[in-house]
C-alpha cells in the first residue's frame, strides 16, 4: 500500500492514540516534574555519620567554646558547648557563622608576594619564608628595627612573636588597642601580675558603664549567659542589670534600666555617684590614695556639677547611688561601647565604685585574675605587652619623633582598616616591609608586601588565655577539625622556623609543642577542669577536684582549665592623681559639636573579621541598604541639623569623614550620633566589600593629660546633610 | 451512502491506524524504557552470601544503627578494612578495593538501588521490624549484584520506591501519612 | 469559616521571653546554617531575602528619653488554625502530623505563593533566586534538610528533622518515640540562644516548661484575635510590648493580652 | 497576492499589505512578551517586582482583570441561548472570541506566575479540595475547553473551510448543541469567577479582604461574579466599538450596544447594592473585630482612599446611573464613557483586592510597602493584549463574526 497523505495521517493518529496507552507521555510529565527537584546547578546533600569536635573560637577575643558538628568529616554547623564556662552552650552570631567562613571567598589560598603593580602573586612557601628571613636579617643587622602588631590578645602566639622580637633586641610588640591598655595605665603600678575580672555570676546588681556587655564587650556570650541565668524565663529577675551608656544598644535595650550618658561622660557620672557613696561614709581602707580621691570627688563632683555635665537630674544620680548601696553584691563594669579608646579617667572613675563598694576579691565583685606562666624564652611578660600603646607609637613615627621600623609583622590583625583615624594611621606602613599573617584577604593583607596565610582557626592549633572582661582565669585550646583547605601554614611554625634560620633559639620546633609546654606549665598553678564545678561556684563554696591525668590530652580535646587562686593584693591605688589630671574640661567643643557613639556588634564581625556572609541577613532595612549604611540619631538631634529619616548625612571628624543615611532612633542621647564600626571594607570579598563607610576614619585620637594615653572613645564630629 | 464511496476503503484507514497504534505501543513499552534508563554496574562485586555463609558475618555487623538513632546503611572503607586492609585473595574486586579505594582514601561509590531523593528522610529505625527485602533487592542471599538502572531525566534509581507505595503501606499499618513524616 | 481544625496530643511550641532577647541574631545565623539556606551578596534586599527566623525591632514609639525597644524573633508561628494550609492548591503544606508543626514540602510546591499571601506573619518565603553558595561552601550543607530550587515556597519547620532524629534515637534506645522528654528535641535557634530567651517543648504536656509559661499573665500571641491560634507564645512584662502583639483600637484596653 | 477568497462573503477588507503591516506591529509587541517569558522561565521570578510582601503582582491583577472583562462571553451566552434575548445574536460571536482571548491569555500568564511551571499539573493530580485556587484551576481549565468548543464552529464557518462537507456538518451540529455548552459554560464561569473572589475572601488573616459569607463561600465569591457580569458585556461592547473605529465600518447596530449597556448597567446596579452593603459590613464589623480602622487601610498615594472613592463612586455609581437612564444610555458618547468607567472600576477592584490587600501590614510593627511592576510583568501583559489584537484581527478578516455587517455596510 502506497503511503499517501491520508494513510500517513491515519498512521500518525494511530500512533498518537497508541501512545496514550503507553507510559511515554505520563512518565515523561512525571519525570520532568521530578527533574525539577534535581537541577544540576543546585547542590545535592552528602550523607555521613554525625559527630562533634569541641574547640575554642578565635573569631573574636571572647574565647567561646564551639562544638563543630561534622557530617562524614565535613564540618557543617557550629554549635555551643555547655561544658565551656565562657559560653555555656550559647553562641554569638559570628561564632554561629564560623563553619561557613572556612569557605569564605576572602580566604587566602597560599603565600603571596606583592608585585610592582601592587597586585599579589602566589609564591611558594620556600620563596615566601626566604623573603621574610632576608628582611628580618636586614632588620636584625640594623639593631632590631622590627615591630609587630598582634590582633589576638589571648594567644600564646604573642609569646612566640614577642620572643622573636626580644631576641632581635626589639621591644616594639603591640596588641591592637584595647581596654587592657587603659587598665594597665590606670592600675599597672600596683597590679603587676594579673588583670581585674568581674564576677557577674555571683553579683546581684550589675551596672555597666559604656561597656556593651551583652553584645561585644569582653566575654560577651558568658555575660549573656550570666544575664540569662539572672533573668529566668517567665520569672522575676534575680540580678538587676543597669546600663549607663550612649544608646539603647543591645545592652541598653534589654537591661532592666538604661541611663543615657554621652560617650566620655561615664566617668563624670561615676564620680557623681561616688560623691553620694562617700557622703554616706563609704571608704576604701586598702587604698593608699583614698584621701586625695575623696577630697577630689567631694570638692568637684557635686550633684549640681554632675547634673549640669551629664544632663541627668540629681535625683537620677542619687538613685543610682542608692541602688549600688542597697545591693549585697554589686559589680560595676567600666568600658567603652567599642572596647577600645577609653581614657584612664573614665576607667578609673568607674572602677573606683567597685573599690568603694567592696574589697577586691569578694564574690560578686571584682577579682584579680593572675596571668598564666609564659613558656617561650625571652617572651615579653603579659603585663609589659598590655602597657604598649600602639596608637601613640604610630603617632610618634608619623610625627618623626621615633624611627620607622623597617619590618612590620602583623599577626591576625587589620590595622589598615581598624586603627582610629585609619587612613592617616596606615601611612605608618609606607616605606616599610609589611608582612601579614592572616587567614583572610583583609585591608592589611591587601597592603602587605608579603602575605603568609595562616590556617583558619578550624584548621589549626591555638589557644585562648583568660580573655579581657572575664570573671575568672581560663585556658582552653583551639584544635583543628579539618585539614587545611589551602596552602597555608601556622604562623607559629613559620616564625619558629625563621627564628631558627636567624640563629635565634625560642626553645621550640613547632607551635603545637609551645602549646603542650604551656599546658604543662599550668601545673605550677593550683588548677582544675571545669567539667563538674565552675570557677564562680568555687567562690561561693564549691570545691573542685584538682586537675589530674594527662593535662595536654584533656585540654587538647576540649577541656577547659581554670584556677581559683588569686594573687595577694597588699594595697590598691585609686589613680587619684590621674583622675584629677585627666578629668574632662567643662567647655564644649564647638568645632565638632556632635558626640559620636560608635557601635560594635558581633553581627558586624569583629576587629579582624569582616561581616560574614551568614550575618548579612541580620542587618535591618535601616542598617544597610545596598551599599549605604545608616547612622542613628534621635529626632531632636536630626531636626537641629535639618535632617530627616533616610537623608544622606556626612560625618566629619578632624581626621576624616564618611557618608551615611540617617536613621531616626529615639534610643540615642541628645546631640549624639551613633555609627557602627566594621563597615567600609575595601578588601575582603563581595559579601563585605564596599558596604558602608569606615567609621574608624572619623574617630579622633587625643592624648589624655596625666596618662599620656591615646583616647578616642569620646570622639566628636560635625554632621551635615550630604547631597 | 455517496459520501462513503467518496471516502477511502475501510482497510486503508484501519491498517495504517493499527500499524501506528502497535508501533507506538511497542515503542512506549519497550523502546522508551531503554532510552529513559541507563544501566550501571557496581564499582565492585561484593559477595554478600560468601561473607554471611563462609565467614559468619551478621547483617548487623555492617548495616547497623548508630547510637544517635541514624542508620549506617553502607559500611565505610574503614569497616571493610578491618579484614581487607590488604588483599587476602587474588580476587580482582578485592585487590581493586584495596588499591583503588582503601589505600587512596576514597570511599567506594556504591550504587544504592533504593536511594531516596534528598527531600525524603527515610527512618530505618521506624522500620527496623520490617523485612529488609520488602523494599531492597535481596542482595544478601546471592553473590551477584544486580545491574543498577538510572533514570536519565531524574537521576534517581529505577527501583527507588515511589511515594504511592510508601503511602499504601503506611495506610495499611495505620501509620501517619502526614507529609513531613517522610519529607525533609 | 473554620474548614480546618485538628487537635493533637502533642503540640510543639515555643515561648519567647522578649525581655531577655537582645536581638543579637545568633538564632538567625544558626537557622541558616542548620537549614541549608544559601547566603546572598545583597542581603539588604529585605523583600527578597530568606529569613525563616527574623528578628523584628519593636519600638514603644516614644521620643527620647522615654524610648524603649524590644526585639521579637519571629519563626513560623505553627498556627493551630493556619490560613496558609487550606489555601494551598496542591497540599504542599499541611498541618496533619502529631506535634502540630505546619509542614512544607518543597518537592510538591508549585510556587503559586497563595500561602505567602495568606500568612500575616510573613513567615513564608519564596525562592526568588536559585540558591548559590560561594565555591566550596556547599560542603557545609547538612545532610538533614534538602536544598530547594528557585520557584518554591519554604518556611521554618521548627527544625523538624531534629524531631525525626530524636524519635529515631528513642526507637533505637527502646523508648517510646511519642513520649519524648523535654530537651530531647530542640530547634537550632533555641539551642544557641545565649540568653536562653526561648523555651521549647510540648504545650500539651504539663511536665514541660512551655506548658506553664504559655499560661503566664505576661504571655501573648501574635495577632491572636484573627483566630490563627499560633503555637508560638511571647512573654513580656512590658505592657507596650504586649499591645504591639495585636492590633488594638484606641478605646480598647488590653488586660494581660 | 490576495486573500480575498478567504474573506467572509460580501464584505470588504483592507488590503493584505495594510493588514500585514499591522501584524508586524502586533508581532513586535508579542515578541517582546515572548522574550519576557523566556527570561522569567530561564532565570526565575526575581526579574519581576514581586517579593515576599507582594506574593501576587501584575500577573494576577491582569488575570483577574481580563477574566472579569471576559465574562461577557458567558453572560451573553447565557442570556442569548438560555434566556433567549434575541438582540444578542448580533454580538454573541464577538463575545465568545473576547472570552476566548481573555481566558487563554490569562492561562498563559498563569504559566509565568507559578514558580515551578513544570509542576503545575499537580493542581489536577494532587488537588486540595479545600482550596479556592483548586476550584479556580479546575473551572478555568474546563471553561477554557468550553470556550474553545464555542469558538470552533465560528472558525469552521470560514468560507473556505465551510466548503468541506465534514467541517460544515460539524459546525452545524455544534451550533445545535450550543445552548448546552452555554449552560455548562455559565455554570463553570459562575464558579470560577466566584472562586477568584473566594480566594481573597477566605484569607481570614488578611482583614483587608476577609469576608464572612454563605456556607463555604465568602461574600466576595458572589461579589466577584456580579462584578464580572456587570463589566463583561460593557467590555464586549467597547471592543466592538473599538473595532468599528479601527476598521471604519459599522459592525453592530447601536441598539445592540445599548442593549449590552443596559445589561451591564442593571448588573452593575445590583452589584453595587451588595458591594455597598458588604463595604459597610466590612468597615463596621470585620475591621473593628480585627482591631483595625478604616483609615488604617489606606496609605499615601499608591494605596490612598481615592481608590476607594474611584471604585465605588466615579467608576461605580456614576456609570450605573448613566447606563440605567435610557436617555444617557442611548447617547453613544455617554454610553461608551460609562462603559469605560464601569470597566475601570472593576479593574480597580481587582487591583485593590490583590495589591493593596498584600501591601496592608497586619502585624502592628510591620510597615507598608509599595509594589511597582517591572518590564518583565508589563511585557507579557502587553503581549496578551497584542495576542488579543491578533486573534481579533484574524477573526474579523476571515470569519463571519458580525452577522449585521453586510446589512450595515451596503456595497
Amino acid at each position: 500500500m502506497a503511503l499517501d497523505r491520508r494513510s500517513f495521517l491515519t498512521f500518525v493518529a494511530g500512533g498518537a492514540v497508541g501512545t496514550l496507552f503507553t507510559p511515554v507521555i505520563w512518565k515523561s510529565i512525571d519525570d520532568t516534574a521530578i527533574w525539577t527537584q534535581n537541577w544540576s546547578w543546585i547542590p545535592r546533600l552528602e550523607h555521613g555519620p554525625k559527630a562533634y569536635a569541641a574547640t575554642t573560637c578565635k573569631l573574636c577575643p571572647a574565647g567561646c567554646g564551639l562544638n563543630i558538628r561534622t557530617a562524614g568529616d565535613r564540618p557543617v554547623v557550629a554549635e555551643g558547648r555547655t561544658d565551656h564556662p565562657l559560653s555555656q552552650g550559647g553562641i554569638c552570631p559570628l561564632g554561629a557563622a564560623a563553619v561557613q567562613m572556612l569557605y569564605s571567598p576572602a580566604r587566602i589560598k597560599g603565600p603571596m608576594k606583592k608585585q610592582a603593580d601592587g597586585t599579589h602573586q602566589l609564591v611558594s612557601w620556600e620563596e615566601a619564608e626566604a623573603l621574610l628571613l632576608e628582611k628580618l636579617n636586614e632588620a636584625k643587622g640594623q639593631g632590631g628595627n622590627v615591630a609587630c602588631i598582634s590582633g589576638d590578645e589571648n594567644s600564646t602566639m604573642n609569646e612566640v612573636l614577642s620572643g622573636l622580637l626580644a631576641q632581635m633586641d626589639s621591644n616594639r610588640f603591640f596588641l591592637m588597642p584595647g581596654e587592657s591598655l587603659t587598665a594597665s595605665k590606670a592600675f599597672g603600678s600596683w597590679l603587676k601580675q594579673g588583670v581585674l575580672g568581674y564576677d557577674l555570676e555571683n553579683a546581684d546588681l550589675v551596672m555597666a558603664f559604656g561597656a556593651d556587655l551583652l553584645d561585644s564587650w569582653g566575654t560577651a556570650v558568658r555575660n549573656k549567659k550570666a544575664f540569662g541565668a539572672a533573668h529566668p524565663i517567665g520569672e522575676q529577675a534575680t540580678t538587676e542589670y543597669v546600663y549607663v551608656g550612649p544608646m539603647q544598644n543591645t545592652t541598653g535595650a534589654v537591661a532592666d534600666k538604661w541611663v543615657s550618658v554621652a560617650p566620655g561622660l561615664e566617668g563624670v557620672l561615676a564620680l557623681g555617684i561616688a560623691y553620694h557613696l562617700l557622703q554616706s561614709g563609704m571608704i576604701v581602707p586598702e587604698a593608699l590614695d583614698f584621701s586625695s580621691y575623696r577630697s577630689f570627688v567631694l570638692s568637684r563632683y557635686t550633684p549640681e556639677y554632675v547634673s549640669k555635665v551629664t544632663g541627668l537630674s540629681s535625683e537620677q544620680v542619687a538613685e543610682l547611688a542608692v541602688k549600688l548601696r542597697r545591693a549585697n553584691r554589686p559589680v560595676v563594669v567600666p568600658g567603652s561601647a567599642i572596647s577600645q579608646g577609653n581614657g584612664v579617667f573614665s576607667l578609673a572613675a568607674v572602677m573606683s565604685l567597685n573599690f568603694l563598694l567592696h574589697p577586691v576579691n569578694s564574690p560578686g565583685g571584682i577579682f584579680v585574675l593572675p596571668d598564666l606562666p609564659t613558656v617561650v624564652s625571652e617572651a615579653m611578660e603579659p603585663s609589659i605587652i598590655r602597657g604598649n600603646d600602639l596608637v601613640s607609637f604610630v603617632q610618634k613615627i608619623t610625627a618623626g619623633k621615633t624611627d620607622r621600623p623597617s619590618v612590620f609583622l602583623v599577626y591576625e590583625a587589620n590595622p589598615v582598616h581598624g586603627l582610629p583615624q585609619a587612613e592617616a594611621m596606615s601611612k605608618v606602613f609606607d616605606d616599610t616591609f609589611l608582612a601579614s599573617f592572616s587567614t583572610f584577604y583583609d585591608e592589611t593583607a591587601a597592603r602587605a608586601d608579603l602575605i603568609l596565610p595562616t590556617p583558619y582557626f578550624l584548621e589549626r592549633w591555638d589557644d585562648v588565655q583568660t580573655p579581657h572582661g572575664a570573671g575568672f582565669v581560663s585556658y582552653s585550646v583551639t584544635r583543628p577539625v579539618i585539614k587545611p583547605l589551602f596552602d597555608v601554614k601556622p604562623a607559629g611554625d613559620v616564625v619558629l622556623g625563621v627564628a631558627e634560620k636567624l640563629g635565634l633559639d625560642l626553645g621550640f620546633s613547632s607551635f603545637e609543642k609551645v602549646l603542650e609546654a604551656k599546658t604543662a606549665a599550668l601545673a605550677e598553678m593550683d588548677g582544675f577542669l571545669t567539667d563538674k564545678v565552675q570557677p564562680w561556684q568555687v567562690r561561693t563554696g564549691a570545691s573542685p577536684a584538682p586537675a589530674a591525668g594527662n593535662q595536654w590530652r584533656n585540654i587538647s580535646r576540649g577541656a577547659v582549665w581554670t584556677t581559683a587562686v588569686t594573687p595577694f593584693v597588699p594595697a590598691v591605688l585609686l589613680a587619684a592623681r590621674e583622675l584629677s589630671q585627666a578629668a574632662p574640661p567643662d567647655v564644649d567643643d564647638w568645632a565638632y559639636p556632635v558626640r559620636l557613639a560608635s557601635i560594635t556588634s558581633r553581627a558586624h564581625g569583629s576587629r579582624h573579621i569582616a561581616i560574614p556572609p551568614f550575618c548579612l541577613p541580620l542587618l535591618g532595612e535601616e542598617e544597610l541598604q545596598g551599599k549605604t549604611f545608616y547612622v542613628r540619631m534621635n529626632s531632636t538631634t536630626a531636626r537641629n541639623y535639618g535632617l530627616k529619616a533616610n537623608d544622606r548625612v556626612k560625618l566629619v571628624g578632624p581626621g576624616g569623614e564618611c557618608v551615611a543615611r540617617v536613621r531616626i532612633f529615639e534610643g540615642v542621647g541628645l546631640n549624639v550620633v551613633a555609627a557602627p564600626l566594621g563597615f567600609g571594607h575595601t578588601a575582603w570579598d563581595e559579601f563585605s566589600r564596599g558596604k558602608g563607610d569606615n567609621i574608624y576614619n572619623v574617630l579622633t585620637v587625643r592624648t589624655e593629660p596625666g596618662s599620656d594615653l591615646s583616647v578616642w572613645a569620646d570622639s566628636r564630629v560635625r554632621i551635615a546633610k550630604a547631597y | 451512502m455517496e459520501e462513503k464511496k467518496e471516502g477511502p476503503s475501510k482497510g486503508a484507514v484501519v491498517v495504517p491506524f493499527l500499524v501506528g497504534f502497535v508501533a507506538a505501543i511497542a515503542f512506549g513499552w519497550w523502546g522508551f524504557p531503554q532510552l529513559l534508563y541507563s544501566s550501571k554496574s557496581q564499582p565492585l562485586n561484593f559477595t554478600h552470601l560468601n561473607h554471611v555463609q563462609d565467614y559468619g558475618i551478621d547483617c548487623e555487623d555492617c548495616h547497623y544503627f548508630r547510637p544517635d538513632g541514624s542508620y549506617a546503611g553502607l559500611p565505610s572503607n574503614e569497616k571493610c578494612a578491618e579484614c581487607h586492609s590488604m588483599a587476602m585473595t587474588s580476587d580482582p574486586d578485592e585487590i581493586k578495593f584495596v588499591e583503588e579505594y582503601y589505600e587512596k582514601g576514597v570511599e567506594v561509590p556504591w550504587l544504592v538501588y533504593q536511594y531516596q531523593p534528598d527531600n525524603v528522610s527515610f527512618s530505618h529505625a521506624a522500620h527496623k521490624d520490617e523485612d529488609c527485602t520488602a523494599c531492597h533487592p535481596d542482595v544478601g542471599s546471592t553473590n551477584e549484584l544486580p545491574p543498577y538502572y538510572e533514570n536519565r531525566l531524574t537521576k534517581y534509581s529505577k527501583e527507588t520506591m515511589k511515594m504511592k507505595e510508601c503511602e499504601r503501606c503506611h495506610a495499611k499499618e495505620g501509620a501517619s501519612n502526614a507529609c513531613q513524616v517522610c519529607h525533609k | 469559616m473554620v474548614l480546618y481544625l485538628k487537635e493533637f496530643k502533642i503540640k510543639w511550641g515555643m515561648v519567647i521571653d522578649l525581655d531577655k532577647c537582645t536581638g543579637c541574631g545568633a538564632c538567625m545565623v544558626a537557622c541558616q546554617a542548620e537549614n541549608n539556606i544559601a547566603p546572598v551578596v545583597d542581603a539588604s534586599d529585605k523583600r527578597r531575602s530568606m529569613t525563616w527566623l527574623l528578628v523584628y525591632q519593636l519600638s514603644n514609639q516614644k521620643l527620647y528619653p522615654d524610648h524603649d525597644v524590644a526585639y521579637l524573633p519571629r519563626p513560623c508561628q505553627q498556627c493551630g488554625h493556619p490560613n496558609c494550609v487550606p489555601v494551598c492548591p496542591v497540599i504542599a503544606t499541611d498541618k496533619n502530623e502529631e506535634g502540630g508543626i505546619v509542614s512544607q514540602v518543597n518537592a510538591r510546591c508549585i510556587g503559586c505563593r497563595y500561602c505567602i499571601a495568606a500568612c500575616p506573619y510573613h513567615a513564608r518565603y519564596f525562592n526568588w533566586h536559585d540558591p548559590v553558595w560561594p565555591e566550596g561552601m556547599e560542603k557545609t550543607l547538612t545532610p538533614d534538610v534538602s536544598t530547594r530550587p528557585r520557584g518554591v515556597v519554604e518556611k521554618c519547620l521548627f527544625c523538624h528533622h531534629r524531631y525525626m532524629q530524636a524519635r529515631d534515637k528513642a526507637r533505637v534506645e527502646g523508648r517510646d518515640p511519642n513520649a519524648l522528654a523535654e530537651g530531647d528535641y530542640i530547634p537550632a535557634c533555641v539551642e544557641v540562644c545565649p540568653t536562653g530567651a526561648i523555651a521549647f517543648g510540648d504545650l500539651m504536656n504539663p511536665n514541660h516548661k512551655v506548658h506553664q509559661l504559655s499560661k503566664s499573665p505576661h504571655a501573648f500571641r501574635l495577632l491572636e484575635r484573627l483566630g490563627t491560634d499560633p503555637q508560638v507564645y511571647y512573654l513580656s512584662r512590658r505592657e507596650w510590648v504586649r499591645r504591639q502583639g495585636d492590633n488594638i483600637l484606641e478605646h480598647e484596653t488590653v488586660e494581660g493580652v | 497576492m490576495c486573500d480575498k477568497e478567504l474573506w467572509p462573503a460580501g464584505v470588504q477588507r483592507c488590503s493584505l499589505k495594510y493588514f500585514l503591516a499591522w501584524l508586524v506591529v502586533v508581532f513586535a509587541v508579542l515578541g517582546w512578551g515572548v522574550y519576557a517569558f523566556y527570561v522569567v522561565w530561564s532565570s526565575g521570578l526575581h526579574v519581576t517586582g514581586m517579593d515576599n510582601y507582594f506574593a501576587f503582582g501584575l500577573y494576577i491583577i491582569f488575570d483577574l482583570g481580563v477574566i472579569a472583562l471576559g465574562a461577557g462571553a458567558f453572560f451573553s451566552g447565557l442570556l442569548y441561548y438560555l434566556v433567549r434575548v434575541e438582540g444578542l445574536k448580533n454580538i454573541i460571536n464577538l463575545a465568545v472570541i473576547v472570552g476566548f482571548i481573555c481566558y487563554s491569555g490569562a492561562l498563559l500568564i498563569l504559566a509565568l506566575e507559578v514558580g515551578q511551571p513544570l509542576r503545575s499539573w499537580f493542581g489536577f493530580w494532587h488537588p486540595n479540595v479545600h482550596s479556592m485556587l483548586t476550584e479556580v484551576i479546575f473551572c478555568i481549565t474546563c471553561y477554557m475547553l468550553v470556550l474553545t468548543i464555542e469558538f470552533v464552529p465560528l472558525i469552521l464557518e470560514n468560507r473556505k473551510l465551510n466548503k468541506i462537507k465534514l467541517l460544515h456538518h460539524i459546525a452545524h451540529n455544534f451550533h445545535v448543541i450550543m445552548p448546552l455548552f452555554a449552560g455548562v459554560g455559565a455554570f463553570l464561569s459562575f464558579f470560577h469567577q466566584g472562586s477568584l473572589g473566594g480566594m481573597y475572601g477566605v484569607l481570614f488573616s488578611r482583614p483587608f479582604v476577609f469576608r464572612e459569607g454563605f456556607f463555604i463561600w465568602p461574600w466576595t465569591f458572589f461579589l466577584f461574579i456580579l462584578s464580572a457580569v456587570a463589566s463583561g458585556p460593557a467590555f464586549t461592547m467597547l471592543i466592538a466599538t473599538l473595532m468599528e473605529k479601527a476598521t471604519g465600518r459599522k459592525l453592530v447596530d447601536f441598539s445592540v450596544k445599548a442593549l449590552m449597556g443596559k445589561i451591564a448597567g442593571t448588573m452593575l446596579a445590583i452589584y453595587l447594592f451588595f458591594k455597598y452593603l458588604d463595604t459597610w459590613g466590612w468597615i463596621t464589623g470585620i475591621l473593628p473585630r480585627a482591631g483595625l480602622t478604616f483609615d488604617q487601610m489606606y496609605y499615601q498615594l499608591a494605596y490612598g482612599k481615592w481608590l476607594f472613592y474611584a471604585e465605588l463612586g466615579v467608576c461605580g455609581l456614576i456609570p450605573a446611573i448613566l447606563l440605567l437612564v435610557p436617555k444617557t444610555r442611548n447617547t453613544p458618547g455617554i454610553l461608551y464613557t460609562a462603559a469605560i468607567l464601569n470597566c475601570i472600576g472593576i479593574v480597580i477592584n481587582r487591583f485593590v483586592m490583590t495589591s493593596q490587600a498584600l501591601a496592608n501590614p497586619v502585624m502592628p510593627f510591620d510597615r507598608w510597602y509599595v509594589y511597582v511592576p517591572t518590564w518583565a510583568e508589563w511585557a507579557p501583559a502587553l503581549a496578551i493584549i497584542a495576542y488579543g489584537a491578533l486573534v481579533l484581527s484574524l477573526s474579523y478578516r476571515y470569519l463571519p463574526v458580525f452577522p449585521q455587517e453586510r446589512k450595515l455596510n451596503p456595497v
